[in-house]
This record gives C-alpha cells, sequence and structure tokens, in this order.
C-alpha cells in the first residue's frame, strides 16, 4: 500500500510539474518541450523503481531502473558491439537499400494507371505478411549473418514507402498538372519539378514509420538466428540467463537509437517540406 | 472493381518471379537428394556444387529443373505446393479439427479483435486525451512515438509471463501485445484527425460559443472519421501481427503463430508459408470489411468515399 | 484448500514425445489416482521456464541443468526434485564431407549452437580442449542456431546442434543418409550435463502441503515416464492428441519416443549426485564465461523422491 | 438610431510573425449606431478581416478600447450577440445544408420544432429551399455561400458580421442577394457590418461606408450615405450615387499610392 | 487582322458523372481572329472555364471543330503556344515567387541569363518588385495573383488564356492591372481570352465580348466592340461604354431565367 501511495505521489507530482511547463510562457521552446517528456520519463522511472521495490517483485521479472542503469553502465562496450552489429550493419544497411527500391518501384508504378491499380492492392497484401513468419525464411535463405537482417528490414520498409510515395506523387492538383500540361512539360519535368515535391510530406511519412519498424526488424530477424552479437542475439539469450537488467539495457539502446533516428528524419522532414501547413 | 485485371496482372508477373526463382532456390537440396538417388551430375560431390551459384548448377542439370518444383522441404516451395497445402488445410479438414486452418485461424482472430478492441479505444482515448490537454500532448505524445521502437517480440514473453504471474492467461496476453502494437497508429491518426479542422471551422464554434465538449462532438470528431478508418486499416493488420507473436511464447499451442513456429521447428516449410499466407488473407479480409464499413459510414455522413 | 491438489507444470518446448511421460500420466490419470489436478502449460522458444517459476505462473518446470544452476545465481533459488532423465540427448551433428573427424578438426569451421542457457556445455567443452570460439582462424564461428536443423541442410554451418531424439531425425527425414553425417555425442565426449529434470523454488518446499503435493506429483510423472518407455507408440499418440497445433507427424513422435525412452531408461526419478557433480564440473571448467562461478548447495534433494518412490 | 452598438477608439493590432512584427491595424476609432449597416472598404490585406474578427472576440487587439453592446467583445460572444458569414462558405461537410443550418440552434438550445422552423425560414430566405437535404458539395459555390448566409441568419442575433459573403457570385445572382438583404435589414432593424471589394455594392448598400488605407491598416474616410433607405436597383445610375462613388473611389486611390 | 487564331465549329462537350451526364457545352461556334481580345461573361456554371479549357487542349470536346493556330488544341499546347492563368493563382508552395515564375522558363530551356532577366522584367510589370524571394504564403492573396499573371507571361506566347485573373482583387488594382493589361496587348499583338464577372471589365477590355447562357452552355450573343484602342480609364463614362454594357447586362439577365 504504502508503495502505491508514494508512487501515486510521485505521478501527481510529476504531472503538476509538467502542466507548470506545458502552459508557461516559454512552453513552445525548444528546451522545454525536450524537458517536459524526460520529466514524464523520470517520473514513470521513479515510479517503477518505487513499485518494484515496494512490492519486492523479483529482478528475474522486472529489474528496478537503478539495476538496469547499473548494469547499463558497466557494459557499454558489449552494448555497443550489439548496436554496431544490429544498427549500423542491419538497420541503416537495409534502411537505405528498401528506401531505394521502393522509390524505384513507386516511379515505376507510377508511369502506368493501370500499374498502380495493380501493385497497391498486391503490394498491402504482402505488407500483411507478419514479420515473426518472414524473418525465418530470410534466415534460412540468407544465413545468420547481417545479409539476412536487412533483406528483412529492406522488406518490412518496402511497402509502407511505397504506398506512401506513389499516394504522394498522386497528390498534386488537378491545376498543379494543368500547369505543367500548359507548358507542354513531359514526363520527367513534370516528375522533378511537379510531383516530386509535392510528394515530400507523403515520402516523409513512410520515412517516419520505417525507421521505427526498420529497428524492431533488424532486433527480431536475430531472434531466429545471428552471430553471437547483436541485440536481438543478446535480448533473446539474456532472457535465457534471466539476465534481465541486460535485456532492458538493450531494450534502452533500442529506444534510444529509434529515437534518434526518428527524430533525425522528422528534422531533415522540417527542413525539406518547409512549406508545408503542417510545418508552419 | 476496375482494378480486377490489374491486380491479376501483377498478381501473374508476381508468380511467374516466384516460380523462376524456386528452381535457383532450390537448386542445390534438389541436387543432393537426385545424387542419392542415383542420377549423375556435373559437379559430383556437394561440396563442389556448394561454390556454384543456384541458377547454374540448375542449367549445368537441368534434368533436376522439374525436381525443385516438387521438394518435400523446399527452401522456396513452388506456387502450387502453397496452394494446396491451403486447400489441404482449409477446405479438406473439419474446421473445428486443429489440423485445419480455419480453427487455428479463429484461435489468432479472436484474439487479434479483442487486442484490436482494447487498442483502438485506448488510442482514441489518448488522442482525445492529447488534443484536449497541453500536458499530455508535450509529454505523452514523444513516449508513444518510443514505445513503437522496443522490439515487442523480447517483450511479449515478459508480458505473458507477467500476466500469467497475476493468473491471467489464454487470449488476454495475446490481445495485450496485439493492442500495444495496434494503439500507435490510431492514436497519431486520431490525433491527426481531431486536429485537422481549419481555423475558420473553429471560429464558426466560437462565434457561437461553444463549450468544448460540443466541439468535440460536433466539430472534431466527425472531422477525424476518414483519419480514423485510415488508422484503423493500419491497426488492424498490426493487431494480427501482435497476436501472432504472442503466440510464439504462449507455448505455442494454437494460432497462426504456433503453426509457423512448429512447422519451422519440424522442417515442414509447406505448414509455414500456408500459415503465412492464411494470415496475410486473414488481414486483407479484414481490412476489406473496414473498408466497407468506411464507405457506408462516409456516405451517410455524406463525405464522399474515395 | 483447492490449491493443495493443483499443479502447473511449465515445459520447456512445444507439446512433442520429450515431454511423453507427463502427458501420459494425465492421460491415464495416473494424476488423478494421486488426487492431483495438473495443467501442463507448453514452451516455446521465448520463454524461460525458470521466469514463470518466479513469477509463480507454474508450480514446477522442467529444465536443464545449466539453465537452472545459473538462475540459482541470478537470485532465483530452484531446487531439483526429480530427474527422470538420465542421459543427455545433446550432440553435434556435422558434414562428413567437410572433413571433420575429431575435435581438433572443429577449427576453422562454422558450428551452430543453441543460445537461451544451452549453450554452456558448448562453451566449456570446446575450452576444455582449448578451442577458442571467437571465430578466428585458429577457433569456431559460433552461430545462434535456431531452434531447426536449416543452417545444415541449407550449408550455412558444418556442424550443427541437434538432440538424439528430434533435430537428428529431422536431418534424416531430409534425405541425408547416416554416412554422410558425423556425430558427436556430449555423453560420450564427457561434458554431459543434466537435462530435463523437475524444478521448483526452494521457498515452497518448506511447505508441507506443497511437497506433499509434489510427492504425488512425481510418483505418477514417473509412473507415467515408465508406461510410456514400455508402450512407446501409444504414448506418442497420447502426445499427438495433445497437440493442439496439428502439426506434428505421428512417425516423428514415434521414432522421438523411441530415442527418449534410450535416455529416460536409467533412472527411476532421483538424481545421482553422480551426474549433478559431472555437471558441476563441466560448468566450472567453462572458459571466460562461465555460468556459474561457485559450486552450487542445495540445488539438489533426495526429499521428494524418497518419499515418492517409497 | 443614436444608441451606440460597436465602439472602437484608437485600436491598434500587430501580428507577432516568425519574420518579425505586421502591423495589421493602427489607431483605429469608429463608432456604429443600433440599426446601421456599415461597408469596409479598402485595398486587399488593409485589415478589414482583421477588423471584423476584433469585433467577433476572435483576434484581441494589441492596444486601445472596443466595446460591443457596452460589454468586451469575448462577453459579447459569449451572450452570441452576432451572427458571423466567413469570406468562404465553412460549411461542415458531414452535414447537409439543413444540418449546417441548425448547427447554431442546437448548440444554443432552441427545441427541435423551433429548429426545423427556423432552418424553413432562413432557406426560403435566401432561396434553397429544396435543398436542405443536399450535402455542400452537390451544390455550386454561389449556392454554398447563400447556405453559409442562411447559417448566420437562423438565430436572431442582433448583430450581423459578413466578410466579402457574395464574393464568388456573379452580378445579377449579387443583385438579387443585395435586394434581400436590405429588405432583411429594413424589416429586423439588425445592425450589420459588410466588408466588399465591391464599389457599387458598397454603395448600395450601406447607411455608413469605411474606406481603409493598406497596411498598417487605418480609416481614412467614413462616409454617411445620403441614400434613402428604399434603395430599388436602378438607384444606381442616379448623380448622388455615382458622386458617392467617386467619393469612395477616390479615397481608395489615395490609399494606393504605390500603385 | 483577319487571320484566325482559335476556331471553333459547333462544340459539344458532355461531361459523365456518376450522376448522369453533365451537358456543359452546346453547338459553340466562335472565330478568333489574330490580335483579338475576346471577354466572355456569363452566369457561375455556364461553360466559361470549360471552354478555356478545350482551347488549351485540357479538356477534349465530344463533338464539333476546334483548331488553334489550324493545329489541334492538343498540338498547340506541344508547341508551347499559349499562356493559360488559372482561376486560382495555383503558385507551386515550395518555390518562391522568383522560382515559380521561373518554371515555364526552365522548362521550356531557357539560359539562365535569360530567366533571370525575364523574371525581373514580368516583376516590375506586376508591380512585385521586391518579392522574388518570398514564399507564397508570404504573400496576400492578391498578389499571390498577380503572381500567376506575371508567370502566364514570361515566356512570349502568342495566345494568353486567362480565367477570372482579377477575381480576389479590389477595384483599384484591378483598374491598374487592366491598363496594364490592354497595353501589354496593345504592345505585344497577343491574342487574348478572357473570362470576368464583371460587366465594366469586360466591356472596357474586349475587342468581342461573348456572352454565355447556363447549361448547358451556349453563346447566347457576341459584340464587336466599337470602342478605339487607346483606353483611357474615364472611357468607362461615355455613352457608348455604357450602351455596351447594357446589352451585356440585358444578355446576362436573360440566361437568369430563375432568378
Ligand atoms: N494570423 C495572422 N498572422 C500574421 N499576419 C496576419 C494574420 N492575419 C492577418 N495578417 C496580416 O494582417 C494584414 C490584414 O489582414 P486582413 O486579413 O485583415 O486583410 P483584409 O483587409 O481582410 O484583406 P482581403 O481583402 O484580402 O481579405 C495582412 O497584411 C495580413 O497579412
Ligand atoms: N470535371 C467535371 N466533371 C463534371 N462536371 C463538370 C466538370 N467540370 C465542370 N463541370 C460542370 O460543367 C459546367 C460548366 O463548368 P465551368 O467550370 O466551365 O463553369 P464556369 O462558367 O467556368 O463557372 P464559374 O463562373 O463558376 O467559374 C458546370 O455545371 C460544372 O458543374
Ligand atoms: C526455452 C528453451 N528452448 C529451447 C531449449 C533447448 N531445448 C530443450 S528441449 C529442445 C527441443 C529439442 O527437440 C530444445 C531445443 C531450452 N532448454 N529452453
Ligand atoms: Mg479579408
Ligand atoms: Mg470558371
Amino acid at each position: 500500500m504504502m508503495a502505491f501511495a508514494s508512487a501515486g505521489a510521485v505521478w501527481i507530482a510529476g504531472w503538476w510539474l509538467n502542466t507548470r511547463l506545458a502552459h508557461g510562457p516559454s512552453s513552445d521552446s525548444r528546451r522545454v518541450s525536450l524537458l517536459i517528456p524526460a520529466i514524464f520519463g523520470i517520473t514513470i522511472l521513479i515510479m517503477w523503481e518505487i513499485l518494484v521495490r515496494g512490492l519486492g517483485i523479483s529482478a528475474v521479472i522486472l529489474p528496478p531502473p537503478s539495476m538496469i542503469g547499473a548494469r547499463f553502465a558497466a557494459e557499454i562496450p558489449l552494448l555497443w558491439a550489439d548496436f554496431n552489429q544490429t544498427i549500423i550493419k542491419g538497420a541503416l544497411v537495409g534502411y537505405v537499400l528498401g528506401t531505394l527500391s521502393a522509390f524505384a518501384m513507386a516511379i515505376l508504378a507510377d508511369r502506368s494507371d493501370f500499374l498502380t491499380r495493380g501493385i497497391l492492392p498486391v503490394g498491402s497484401f504482402m505488407a500483411a505478411l507478419p514479420i515473426v513468419g518472414t524473418a525465418p525464411i530470410f534466415v534460412k535463405w540468407l544465413g545468420s549473418g547481417p545479409e539476412s537482417k536487412v533483406a528483412v528490414v529492406a522488406v518490412m520498409i518496402f511497402f509502407p514507402i511505397l504506398v506512401n510515395t506513389v499516394a504522394g506523387l498522386r497528390d498534386t492538383t488537378a491545376m498543379q498538372r494543368d500547369l505543367m500540361r500548359t507548358y507542354g512539360a513531359g514526363y520527367w519535368a513534370t516528375l522533378l519539378k511537379l510531383r516530386l515535391p509535392a510528394a515530400m510530406p507523403f515520402i516523409f511519412n513512410g520515412l517516419k514509420i520505417a525507421t521505427t519498424l526498420a529497428l524492431i526488424g533488424a532486433i527480431v530477424a536475430e531472434f531466429f538466428g545471428s552471430p553471437t552479437v547483436g541485440m536481438g542475439f543478446r535480448i533473446s539469450t539474456s532472457v535465457g540467463q534471466l539476465a534481465l537488467d541486460l535485456v532492458w539495457a538493450e531494450i534502452v539502446v533500442a529506444a534510444l537509437a529509434g529515437s534518434a533516428f526518428y527524430g533525425l528524419v522528422a528534422f531533415i522532414e522540417s527542413r525539406v517540406t518547409f512549406w508545408h501547413p503542417s510545418q508552419r | 472493381m476496375k482494378s480486377i485485371v490489374p491486380v491479376l496482372t501483377v498478381l501473374c508477373a508476381v508468380l511467374m518471379i516466384w516460380v523462376v526463382c524456386v528452381i535457383p532456390m532450390n537448386a542445390h537440396l534438389t541436387a543432393d537428394q537426385a545424387q542419392r538417388d542415383g542420377l549423375v551430375l556435373e559437379p559430383d560431390t556437394p561440396i563442389a556444387r556448394q561454390e556454384l551459384v543456384g541458377l547454374t548448377l540448375a542449367l549445368k542439370n537441368p534434368q533436376i529443373i522439374p525436381l525443385t518444383f516438387t521438394q518435400e522441404r523446399p527452401r522456396l516451395p513452388s506456387p502450387h505446393q502453397v496452394a494446396a497445402e491451403l486447400w489441404d488445410t482449409v477446405a479438406l479438414k473439419r474446421p473445428t479439427s486443429n489440423r485445419s486452418l480455419v480453427y487455428h485461424g479463429w484461435v489468432t482472430l479472436s484474439a487479434t479483435l479483442l487486442g484490436f478492441v482494447i487498442g483502438t479505444t485506448l488510442g482514441i482515448l489518448l488522442a482525445v486525451g492529447i488534443v484536449f490537454s497541453r500536458t499530455m500532448d508535450k509529454s505523452v505524445m514523444p513516449w508513444a512515438i518510443t514505445s513503437q521502437t522496443i522490439p515487442i517480440l523480447a517483450l511479449a514473453p515478459m508480458i505473458i509471463v507477467m500476466l500469467g504471474a497475476i493468473g491471467i492467461q489464454g487470449l488476454l496476453p495475446k490481445s495485450v501485445i496485439s493492442a500495444y502494437l495496434s494503439f500507435f497508429p490510431v492514436v497519431v491518426g486520431m490525433v491527426k484527425g481531431l486536429r485537422s479542422p481549419d481555423a475558420m471551422q473553429l471560429d464558426l464554434l466560437r462565434t457561437y460559443n461553444a463549450n468544448a465538449s460540443q466541439g468535440f462532438w460536433k466539430l472534431r470528431l466527425p472531422a477525424s472519421v476518414p483519419y480514423l478508418f485510415a488508422s484503423l486499416k493500419i491497426g488492424i493488420s498490426a493487431a494480427l501481427v501482435g497476436a501472432i507473436v504472442g503466440e510464439l511464447p504462449t507455448g505455442a499451442r494454437a494460432g497462426f503463430g504456433a503453426r509457423m513456429l512448429v512447422g519451422d521447428q519440424y522442417g515442414q516449410p509447406l505448414v509455414t508459408w500456408a500459415a503465412l499466407f492464411a494470415a496475410a488473407i486473414t488481414a486483407a479480409l479484414l481490412i476489406v470489411i473496414i473498408n466497407m464499413i468506411e464507405r457506408g459510414t462516409l456516405r451517410r455522413m455524406g463525405m464522399k468515399a474515395t | 484448500d483447492g490449491h493443495a491438489n493443483d499443479v502447473t507444470l511449465q515445459l520447456q518446448w512445444v507439446t512433442q514425445s520429450q515431454f511423453a511421460g507427463y502427458y501420459v500420466a494425465l492421460d491415464q490419470g495416473f494424476y488423478e489416482e494421486e488426487g492431483l489436478n495438473v495443467t501442463i502449460l507448453p514452451g516455446g522458444p521465448d520463454i524461460a521456464p525458470p521466469q514463470v517459476l518466479a513469477g509463480g505462473g507454474a508450480d514446477a518446470m522442467l529444465n536443464w541443468m545449466p539453465s537452472a544452476l545459473a538462475a540459482r545465481e541470478k537470485g532465483l533459488p530452484v531446487v531439483n526434485i526429480a530427474q527422470p532423465f538420465k542421459t543427455s540427448g545433446l550432440m553435434l551433428t556435422c558434414w562428413k564431407d567437410t572433413g571433420i573427424e575429431t575435435v581438433e578438426d572443429f577449427r576453422g569451421k562454422t558450428i551452430g549452437v543453441w543460445f537461451f542457457g544451452n549453450e554452456y556445455p558448448f562453451l566449456s567443452w570446446m575450452s576444455q580442449v582449448g578451442i577458442p570460439t571467437d571465430g578466428g582462424e585458429n577457433g569456431v564461428t559460433v552461430l545462434k542456431q535456431g531452434f531447426n536443423v536449416d543452417p545444415l541442410l541449407q550449408r550455412q554451418a558444418d556442424c550443427i546442434s541437434t538432440m538424439t531424439y528430434n533435430e537428428y531425425g529431422q536431418v534424416l527425414d531430409a534425405g541425408v543418409s547416416e554416412d554422410e553425417l558425423v556425430t558427436f555425442k556430449y555423453e560420450e565426449q564427457g561434458v554431459a550435463t543434466l537435462e530435463d529434470g523437475i524444478y521448483v523454488l526452494e521457498e515452497n518446499l518448506s511447505d508441507p502441503v506443497f511437497e506433499d503435493k509434489m510427492v504425488r506429483f512425481v510418483r505418477a510423472s514417473m509412473k507415467g515416464w515408465k508406461w510410456a518407455e514400455e508402450n512407446p507408440e501409444e504414448a506418442a499418440g497420447i502426445v499427438l492428441e495433445y497437440d493442439e497445433t496439428g502439426a506434428q507427424s505421428e512417425a516423428a513422435q514415434i521414432r522421438m519416443m523411441g530415442e527418449i525412452a534410450k535416455l529416460t531408461a536409467g533412472s527411476n526419478g532421483a538424481l545421482d549426485p553422480a551426474d549433478f557433480d559431472r555437471t558441476v564440473a563441466t560448468l566450472l571448467a567453462g572458459g571466460s564465461d562461465p555460468v556459474i562461478t561457485a559450486e552450487p548447495e542445495g540445488a539438489w534433494t533426495h526429499a521428494i523422491t524418497d518419499k515418492a518412490l517409497n | 438610431m443614436t444608441e451606440t452598438t460597436i465602439s472602437a477608439t484608437r485600436l491598434d493590432l500587430t501580428f507577432q510573425t516568425n519574420d518579425g512584427p505586421v502591423h495589421a491595424l493602427k489607431d483605429v476609432s469608429l463608432e456604429i449606431n443600433k440599426g446601421d449597416f456599415v461597408s469596409f472598404i479598402g485595398p486587399s490585406g488593409c485589415g478589414k478581416t482583421t477588423f471584423l474578427r476584433c469585433i467577433a472576440g476572435l483576434e484581441t487587439p494589441t492596444a486601445g478600447e472596443l466595446t460591443v453592446n457596452g460589454m468586451s467583445p469575448d462577453d459579447a460572444r459569449r451572450a452570441r450577440a452576432y451572427g458571423y458569414v466567413f469570406q468562404a462558405a465553412g460549411l461542415y461537410p458531414w452535414r447537409t445544408i439543413g444540418g449546417n443550418i441548425r448547427l447554431p440552434l442546437e448548440i444554443m438550445g432552441f427545441s427541435k420544432v423551433e429548429q426545423a422552423e427556423r432552418v424553413k425560414r432562413v432557406l426560403s430566405l435566401v432561396d434553397l429551399d429544396n435543398f436542405e437535404k443536399k450535402f455542400p458539395w452537390q451544390l455550386s459555390g454561389g449556392m454554398q455561400q447563400r447556405a453559409s448566409i442562411a447559417r448566420a441568419l437562423a438565430f436572431d442575433a442582433d448583430i450581423l458580421l459578413m466578410d466579402e459573403p457574395f464574393g464568388a457570385l456573379d452580378e445579377i445572382v449579387r443583385d438579387h442577394l443585395n435586394e434581400q438583404l436590405l429588405q432583411l435589414w429594413a424589416r429586423t432593424e439588425k445592425t450589420i457590418a459588410f466588408v466588399t471589394h465591391s464599389i457599387p455594392e458598397a454603395v448600395y448598400l450601406s447607411t455608413k461606408i469605411v474606406v481603409m488605407s493598406p497596411r498598417p491598416g487605418r480609416i481614412t474616410d467614413v462616409i454617411e450615405s445620403p441614400l434613402p433607405k428604399e434603395r430599388p436597383l436602378d438607384i444606381r445610375d442616379t448623380p448622388e450615387f455615382i458622386a458617392i462613388s467617386h467619393r469612395v473611389r477616390d479615397g481608395l486611390r489615395a490609399g494606393h499610392v504605390d500603385v
């Protein structure tokens, strides 16, 4: 009971502080908009710590944040190696490959209405193939190394980006298209000067979704076969060793990397689509 | 309806590529098998054959090409094998038997639907909170994004164990994972939708001095409906994936996830492939249903469904 | 109270003949005869039975001893109360045409190993014979093998981990003949560790109600095992009945039952302390990252089997 | 007719934008009496819409005094003192024309019977009798604009604020609606503030014409119309009409120093 | 002046929509000579835009003959024979004003130097000299419309098709741009087709006024203007001007049977 009461108190305090900040004068400044979620996160962590300790939950089920933090600090070289294997060699490479091939396919599909009509439904069918089913198949085909992770990621992000890009390329108003026609502009001029710029908000939508998918894909694929390094490898083997603190340390790495990746893409988006009403 | 011919065309193309790929993908396994059965092959040891890519191997030994399509444990099953397995397990088995994919489909589907309802409700509530409370907007939204960067397959066993510890087993743990995956698209879409009314539509209500709840029911909610449906379609396939993920560590009892797992473990690729396709077909059907509801709703609301 | 007769058992893998004894006991009413109401929870690739035990989701679990001892060191005091499996069924299966004949030939090869707590016997074996596992010229490259035999069939690995009763048969089912293969049984290499013991939480054993429940449970389970050894075909049939996935094949389960019977044959259910000591010695001899750092105390007890088998 | 409805004294409004402040209204003082029909005319971007929004309590002046019916604009808004017609029709696409007109009535708590009756009445006022069940996109642009006028008329606000309501209509339809609006005004004694780009329209409709100059928006001329309350369409060919038109045009032109 | 630039004979255009066909143009025949300034006027929805789009090759008539410079409209479009000003500005939001005007020049392959020079010239023509680097949303609606006119003028097409280009502008700016357009036309001998809702504008600008009636859109009157080519603004007070205006208004009113 004490544990619940103090956790509740922490929650109220954190929320009160955030309400003050959110309605405060500088609530839109960059600093405050980072501070508020940080306070929220810290509030949750403190509650977590209090509840785990207060209720005597076993560390092999849910370790307290302090233990996770200590493990994180102690295992930085290991975490870095795993990060390098999974995120850099797997997720990022797959992201680039998947994006490029989705663009290529989108531009191909976009050349004819017929192809678009055909590819989009088939594409969304393929996108519904669950990763836990496809990942073992790719591991079987491409082996345990990073190649299979790259393939899983590329396939996973291919369709969201394809669908968004195709939708974006069509998101021009009749007048904008007619304008190009009055200039007698050909396909490529229309593509470069009208449709690609107009598609950018959609494309970035797809790219943002793809960031979280890429991470999850690379990690999950390692569950089905991997070398003896990598975040998914570490998570799955550490669960077996009941080293839950290490599991959570890896999850922290995934969350940090994922948020940073998402943030980076969102930042580029705000630079590229500065003209879109949602960015003003 | 206009789409049928193009879809069929693309399907044909995909099938053709698939069929062609079967040959090099299965060439090595087929060759090893054929040699055991007494055929004489070009490089005559498996190790030597390993040096060649599948296509070269098949071209050097054209007699194995037809055999690549009928392997019992293929790396890449041929389309007709998958179709036959699907037909066998969907149509020829009693739907209540655990050898029927209809039975497993129902197991997965029930968890999916429950999870989808939970996730959607949660997502909508969260979106309403985010739109109406500045504190929630600023503090929760970044974490909602972060939550989706956590590999669910790592969390799933923990969720199952934690819920199992308090005596909850069966449908609900799987549904929780479904809900976890499906709430995010709903939050994002609903926040966008609830914020979609333009300044003039909002100002109009201000001139009537409407209160927040009138603003919600008469403006924000109806304006968000198209966005809601777009997210529901993403959300339902996410929910299905969640249910399948939840079926792996729950002890692989029944459902598409269990079939995929067992098919993989016992070297029965056809079982895995059939479950995979059945899952995708289920997702497609669910999306079609939501599409139909969307059309009806939008038509009744007077917004043209496009 | 009602819990005095309820037992939940957490398996460490999906329903298959490896666990036939328990399913037989359930099906043939051996548990019922003891007044027990038993629930069997199948496992999966990502579920750690000790975790389930810790969370209170099960009363007893099946586990391999390295993993159970590791859990003890992690602060989860699990105790072996019975050991129906006398012999280890773990082995490495290699392609003969890779030139592997002895352990020394592993150098420079790629080997698939199961992790999730199952890697320790392999690692300590390698460190005993002095082969590094870092993937260098002179050592072996270790792959985390999924729970299937594809890496061998696709020749992504030169050797993979197999169980005598399951994966090895799958390799044969794939059309490979035995003389294309070379096998290394852990048992024969002197690095075998105990498999498939029944474990419970130490704190529960001080509860007489619980202890009594376990006595009856072990007694009925062993009865199940012996029945299964004698009636392998029927036992496999019972397992198939309990397989909810509907994907298991009868032939494979019968074969598995036959192999399993060889492993359980030497055991009446009581743990042989000599096997325990050998397991501990193997694990303590491990390389740079041993599973356990010290001789475990109180990791097993005969209290239950003594009562059960009298 | 000397009761003051809207009174603005030395209003100032500056928008803060990312590339510096925009001075939209400067030193605007104006009295509008009960029953007045006041037109605002001025070059694009001079602050007409902004001024109307200030009266409606949708924008807050940075300096100066503004009262509506003796209250602050915000209190007047809370008291539902006015109907506002926006520059674009702004109908809710998920409501039929009838439903759109019913919207303010629902919010203000009119009874169902009363709602139905009022919807009927205002629809016929703007010649849309048979369109109650249609959705906005089934109407032409001009019809939509009429529906939005009907929406503002449905609850009897004393003050009507209209921002270029007839902008997208052709001259004939426009003339017709001008006549209708005048009749309504004459019958109901409403106070109307009306923004337009058309000089003839301003002169034809108003008792008072306010000419504004571009940024920072200032009032350069306020013309009290000598025209009678009764105004047939051909009053537009009378010398008085033409004289006022010229004065408005001159006032406008003075604002356009740079053109 | 007798060289025929645009010739339409018995044009018919029917749109197929989900609730039945819409007969937009019916039996439209018209000759436009080189150097003509032709205004189209008619009630909303009568087919003015549709006719202009047919000329531009953006819409294909369902029946009848249409040639532009002796070619099919589509060939003329490919030959970049005209500049088109749409009813709304339609600037690309990701390009600056300068960039928008440069767009057709890039597509038609003008050199960089030439591009810069032309952008400068047309911007000053529409009084937007200092706005080259601004983005569309940083301009008022009127300024955007002027930018879109500049865009159509930047490459010297022989034919200018303008669809209500001055709709959202106040009278003074409109007058100014009317004068500028007339000067440009006089100087360059372009052929101009111009849609407007304003009768004075049509009369002031045109050598030929085409009055259209509502659906199905037909031509009800073609008025050859007797006004001289040189037209100061106060020509609008002359009796000839007023006479033509009356004739146009009568023609328009005839179309509005139902109002
Ligand atoms: N929300 C805003 N933020 C910044 N500037 C604004 C805002 N609203 C209006 N402005 C600026 O204030 C000035 C006055 O705008 P307003 O809309 O009142 O003009 P207007 O007279 O109604 O013009 P129009 O005839 O084009 O409707 C303009 O220069 C405009 O750019
Ligand atoms: N793409 C289309 N599909 C169906 N009907 C159309 C289409 N375009 C125009 N119409 C119809 O054709 C008729 C003529 O339209 P058009 O745009 O040419 O009118 P307009 O004379 O330019 O009117 P306005 O003055 O409002 O611009 C209208 O009734 C319109 O509803
Ligand atoms: C969670 C868990 N998964 C797999 C194993 C290893 N294992 C034990 S039995 C078996 C099946 C052999 O057919 C395998 C792979 C384990 N110990 N724990
Ligand atoms: Mg305005
Ligand atoms: Mg038009």
